[in-house]
């Protein structure tokens, strides 16, 4: 089953709002690792999911949960450190973990989202449900052993995973060829007996249907797969680290901001398919809403240390005794 | 039932825990590798393979793997049998287990347990012979256990799996053959945080834990011939600590000694002694006493490994020196 | 150039002792993630890629790869640059480079230095800003440092490439800006297990380490205006503890104020109250004060995280309560 | 070159001092993990490398130093605790490790030995000289984490290491079908972009051979080779760990002792090269050495105190004032 007609504006729409959200941290709030330049291999992934599917995260964490579809207003009250913030302030730009959307963690630990994910997947197994689990994680992460052990405990046990690499190319400025033995990361699945799967990430709808038939692997029971889709961070890697080297051309990143922006080639195609009014409503009503996101942010309260110690424990009652919490806290 | 008891080993006791929680909440899972090995075998016969995960050698991940499934709806136990594994899954219990809750502003739970024997006075040398217990001390949003007896094996491990945080719990190798009377009552819990006092006295509290408590009470008992009445507190829980039961002690007797089975430096006998020299202080009247393992890595070759550890001649030399 | 010295600041310290030991001794490697935006990025004018190894994200191996070439005749120094990501080379770092001579009898050495920078403070959330300094206290085997200045820095750094047994060192980021004169020396060093007397007094003993030596300091300063004679000893290597240092100064002032970032349970703070409390005890005059970060998981939001660590104003306050 | 007759010989003697090296530890010190049945793997591999070559191992860490040369005296006193040991006593069963033959550790923390055998061959590479390592590991260690990130490492940077895993089926009672994807390791050489090489490991001459090619590969600079020996443990695990459940069969087990002995087979090809005058004067010396080995085992003294602060850094002088050791000691 194909996309259809609300599910392809819903795609352009959750795109933008990645893009849209992510300006507005540029412009307002300059912090963390913004995904411009990947929102296809995101929302495409993520438009294949159901709701109570579940998704971890990396420290580029903003797409995730606009990708499923996240009220994206405590996700910018996040990102401002508010008590309003989707995670009370206390995550920040790196975690934006929305579990009412499924999502179960964005790990800023490179390659900590492995093994959650899968015992995500283990969990539908033991309690029978249909769901599944899809894992997003970036090439560089792709090198730590989490990949390998979790990978092949997905193959063993045949669990429903998705296991969707971000390849844009490098890990901070460390290329994919300059890091792995051989570049081509699907590849690497045939050493568990799983599928690989190639896929142009800046392709929405390609992403989507690659997405979709591993879904439909992975739900009836057949087990994991590995896609890779391939993409590219049009930005630095963070807002907040000065890279004092050159590891990638200026003519590179011209060359995808140009004719490789995912935003821009699926605006064409829906436009092809006689959709610019819905498009256009889509964008006017986008921008509306980041403004909203970014009032409420800023009109948002500061957490509080007892936010903190109640965030600590299930059972915080008997905790602050034990924290030795300063006096002037 | 309600009020009778049974003989079971340390072992049996967590064995017995295991299966007790797994009748009563079918979300309650074990995994680890070789686990019919390490003890589960009966478990096999009861429980189908869905609650039993026999792991490949990924330490790194099926830790993590288990809390994946505490934060979507089950509650994992995790066996990474030998302590001195534990390096290879901290990350996923300190970074990820130990914050995730607080890092999602209380959206998540992780009602998941980690368990690790202390493989140590067993001719396995360094490699194997961790007692890492301030490993995970350190990092806020863990508690850890470490009982002594088998009802409190059994009653904590049972506490763990019922509570909705991470909970690391260390079993000594040392006591796994120790028989004792063991509540029947499936609902028998020892609370989390919660210290004992193994024996009464007013000269001198001796503070101890997991393999460390037998030659403290060994030391009280022989004190105990000369007249000298020492307090044993069974801490039992090291995290959350219970100060009040140590500081409680100390109030009354005015002398600590600490025994504990790890490495001196950074050890939980510094922990005690830290809180007790700040909070206690008035009442102390002679320095506290750490009776540890050195500093000194476990060596292969017994007798002089067995030299490395407290004893209960150790230990009463070290209450004779504050009297 | 024997006696004189340049503006450095602590950063630039720790570039500085890089290349002067990578010049005098080409068995001196350096290994690590994106190095160059580490601060190395001026090293690789200077050396070929032989000694510069640009790794993957594979912390748990990379680290191990340093310290099986410290076997083999290098001297590499391994840039795990964040010290959240220690746990996931611990097993390397505490397992094999901690234990292997020991194992051996001796035939082994592993001169291997490992850099961590604490790196809290900055609105990174708890994954990024933990200061594991306990996590490497408890094993034998190893050293650790953690130099609060840019000359203690570039001295204690280049001992460490110096010394013949695995060596830990902490970064704090929070000092990262700070300048100072340096000495040129090229064989300028600061002893590893030697703490540094950084302001005498007589009535309390402060002591602290890496970042929390700024806010001792102040305190000092705002207790001096007020008559209190703080003396402030900065511990620079956490293992081997200089107990020396603090012993003596305790037997002077009688008081004890111990000022460490890390988290409460089981911190640094805890080893030297230990310490104190055992072979200090007859010259304290009052309870010790630990002044840490409680046992409370580091938020992003900045106001409130602020509030977690240790301030000039809260250490006054623990001065005063014991004076 | 493939093996010359003095070369077959060394092969053989080698061999048999493992097995009589544990048969003896049966017989009068029953500790640990034995290696009998996987002598073709150990000493074929061990036969392709000079001496001055790195060798890493594991928990079963007997067959690797006699494998490699050692002098079997102190290695016999080690597993005695003797203060004459190769480790002084210090390092026991699982830890034989000789460095004068090039071994650089045994690992007992299982996985451990991958980052340490890709160390030394970076550091052979920075040194420039033309050794190599060869890292000795289980089909279960192949699931570790630092499985995947040491062999990508050596194959990015080309490091002249031999990954040889002695897979003998199980680990401990995880058979390799139920702990692997697919069950093929050598298949998982792919993955990193180098070769993969399954060899017979009951046959020593044939395990020599595939090491030879991967040793002149190495040492050629072209990288790394991950070569999968297929062996069998003839024993339990451990002769310290009772196992409680049955995993393999009987007749499987007894199959492999009575068909597939790599010294029965060994001795059956040097017989019919009209060696067996050699062969059985080979049999009588390896059966004294392994008595005066263990004579000498017994006479030793046992370790000190003293040995263990001297063990412990380089600099021992100032270390007893910290270690905290107990006045009995
Ligand atoms: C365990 C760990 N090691 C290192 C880092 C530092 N770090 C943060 S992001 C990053 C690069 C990750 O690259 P990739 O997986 O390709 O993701 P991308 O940033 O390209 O999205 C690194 C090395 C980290 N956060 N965690
Ligand atoms: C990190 C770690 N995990 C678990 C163990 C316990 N253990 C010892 S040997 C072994 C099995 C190893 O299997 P394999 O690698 O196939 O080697 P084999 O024993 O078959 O030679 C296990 C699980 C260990 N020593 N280290
Ligand atoms: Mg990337
Ligand atoms: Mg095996």
């Amino acid at each position: 089953m194909t996309l259809d007609r609300a599910g392809q504006l819903e795609l352009f729409t959750r795109m933008l709002r990645i893009r849209k959200f992510e300006e507005a941290i540029i412009a307002h709030y300059p912090v963390g690792h913004l995904s411009i330049g990947q929102e296809g291999a995101i929302v495409g992934a993520c438009m294949a999911l159901r709701d109570d599917d579940y998704v971890t995260g990396t420290h580029r964490s903003h797409g995730h949960p606009i990708g499923k579809g996240a009220d994206v207003l405590p996700l910018m009250a996040e990102i401002f450190g508010k008590r309003t913030g989707i995670c009370k302030g206390l995550g920040g730009s790196m975690h934006l973990t929305d579990t009412s959307k499924g999502l179960i963690c964005e790990s800023a630990i490179v390659g900590g989202g492995f093994p959650l994910a899968t015992g995500a997947g283990l969990s539908i197994k033991v309690r029978k449900t249909d769901q599944v689990s899809l894992c997003f994680f970036g090439d560089g992460a792709t090198n730590q052993g989490t990949f390998h052990e979790s990978i092949n405990m997905a193959a063993i046990w045949k669990l429903p995973v998705i296991y969707f690499c971000e390849n844009n190319g490098y890990a901070v400025t460390t290329s994919v060829e300059k890091s792995h033995g051989q570049p081509d990361i699907a590849r690497r699945a045939d050493g568990y007996g799983i599928p690989g799967v190639n896929v142009d990430g800046q392709d929405a709808e390609a992403v989507y249907d690659a997405t979709r038939l591993a879904v439909e692997r992975a739900r009836a029971g057949h087990g994991p797969t590995l896609i890779e889709a391939k993409t590219y961070r049009f930005d630095e890697h963070s807002n907040r680290l000065a890279i004092p080297i050159r590891y990638r051309s200026e003519e590179e990143i011209a060359h995808h901001r140009t004719h490789r922006d995912p935003i821009t080639l699926y605006r064409a195609v829906l436009v092809a398919r006689n959709l610019l009014p819905e498009v256009e409503q889509i964008e006017a009503s986008v921008a509306k809403l980041t403004e909203d996101a970014v009032q409420f942010a800023k009109d948002s309260p500061e957490p509080v240390m007892q936010d903190l110690v109640d965030s600590m424990y299930s059972d915080p009652i008997h905790f602050p005794a034990h924290a030795g919490i300063p006096s002037n806290a | 039932m309600r009020n009778s008891t049974r003989k079971l080993s340390y072992i049996q006791a967590i064995v017995e825990a295991q299966r007790e929680e797994m009748r009563r909440d079918d979300r309650v899972i074990l995994m680890g590798e070789d686990i019919a090995v390490y003890g589960a075998q009966t478990l096999f016969d009861e429980f189908d393979e869905s609650r039993l995960w026999n792991t490949p050698i990924s330490e790194g991940s099926f830790t993590g793997v288990g809390v994946g499934a505490a934060l979507t709806g089950l509650r994992p136990i995790v066996d990474l049998t030998i302590a001195s594994f534990a390096y290879l899954a901290s990350d996923q219990i300190i970074n990820q287990a130990a914050k995730l809750r607080f890092m999602t502003g209380g959206q998540l739970k992780v009602p998941f347990v980690v368990r690790l024997s202390t493989f140590y006075n067993n001719r396995t040398a360094a490699q194997h012979a961790d007692r890492p217990y301030p490993l995970f001390m350190n990092t806020p949003g863990l508690k850890v256990v470490a009982p002594a007896t088998a009802s409190d094996m059994k009653g904590l491990l049972k506490s763990a799996v019922r509570d909705d945080d991470p909970v690391v719990i260390f079993e000594d190798i040392n006591l796994w053959g120790k028989k004792e009377e063991v509540p029947c009552d499936e609902d028998f819990l020892v609370p989390i945080g919660k210290a004992d006092v193994k024996r009464i006295g007013s000269d001198v509290t001796i503070v101890a834990f997991a393999g460390s408590l037998p030659p403290a009470l060994a030391a009280a008992e022989l004190l105990g011939k000369e007249g000298i009445d020492a307090e044993v507190v069974d801490l039992r829980t090291l995290v959350p600590m219970d100060k009040e039961a140590i500081l409680t002690s100390v109030a009354k007797t005015g002398r600590l000694v600490i025994v504990d089975n790890s490495h001196r430096t950074g050890s939980v006998a510094s922990e005690i002694a830290a809180i007790v020299s700040e909070e206690g202080f008035e009442s102390l009247r002679k320095p506290i006493q750490r009776v540890t393992t050195p500093a000194i890595h476990i060596p292969y070759n017994p007798t002089v490994e067995k030299q490395l550890y407290p004893t209960k001649e150790i230990i009463t030399a070290a209450v004779r020196k504050i009297l």
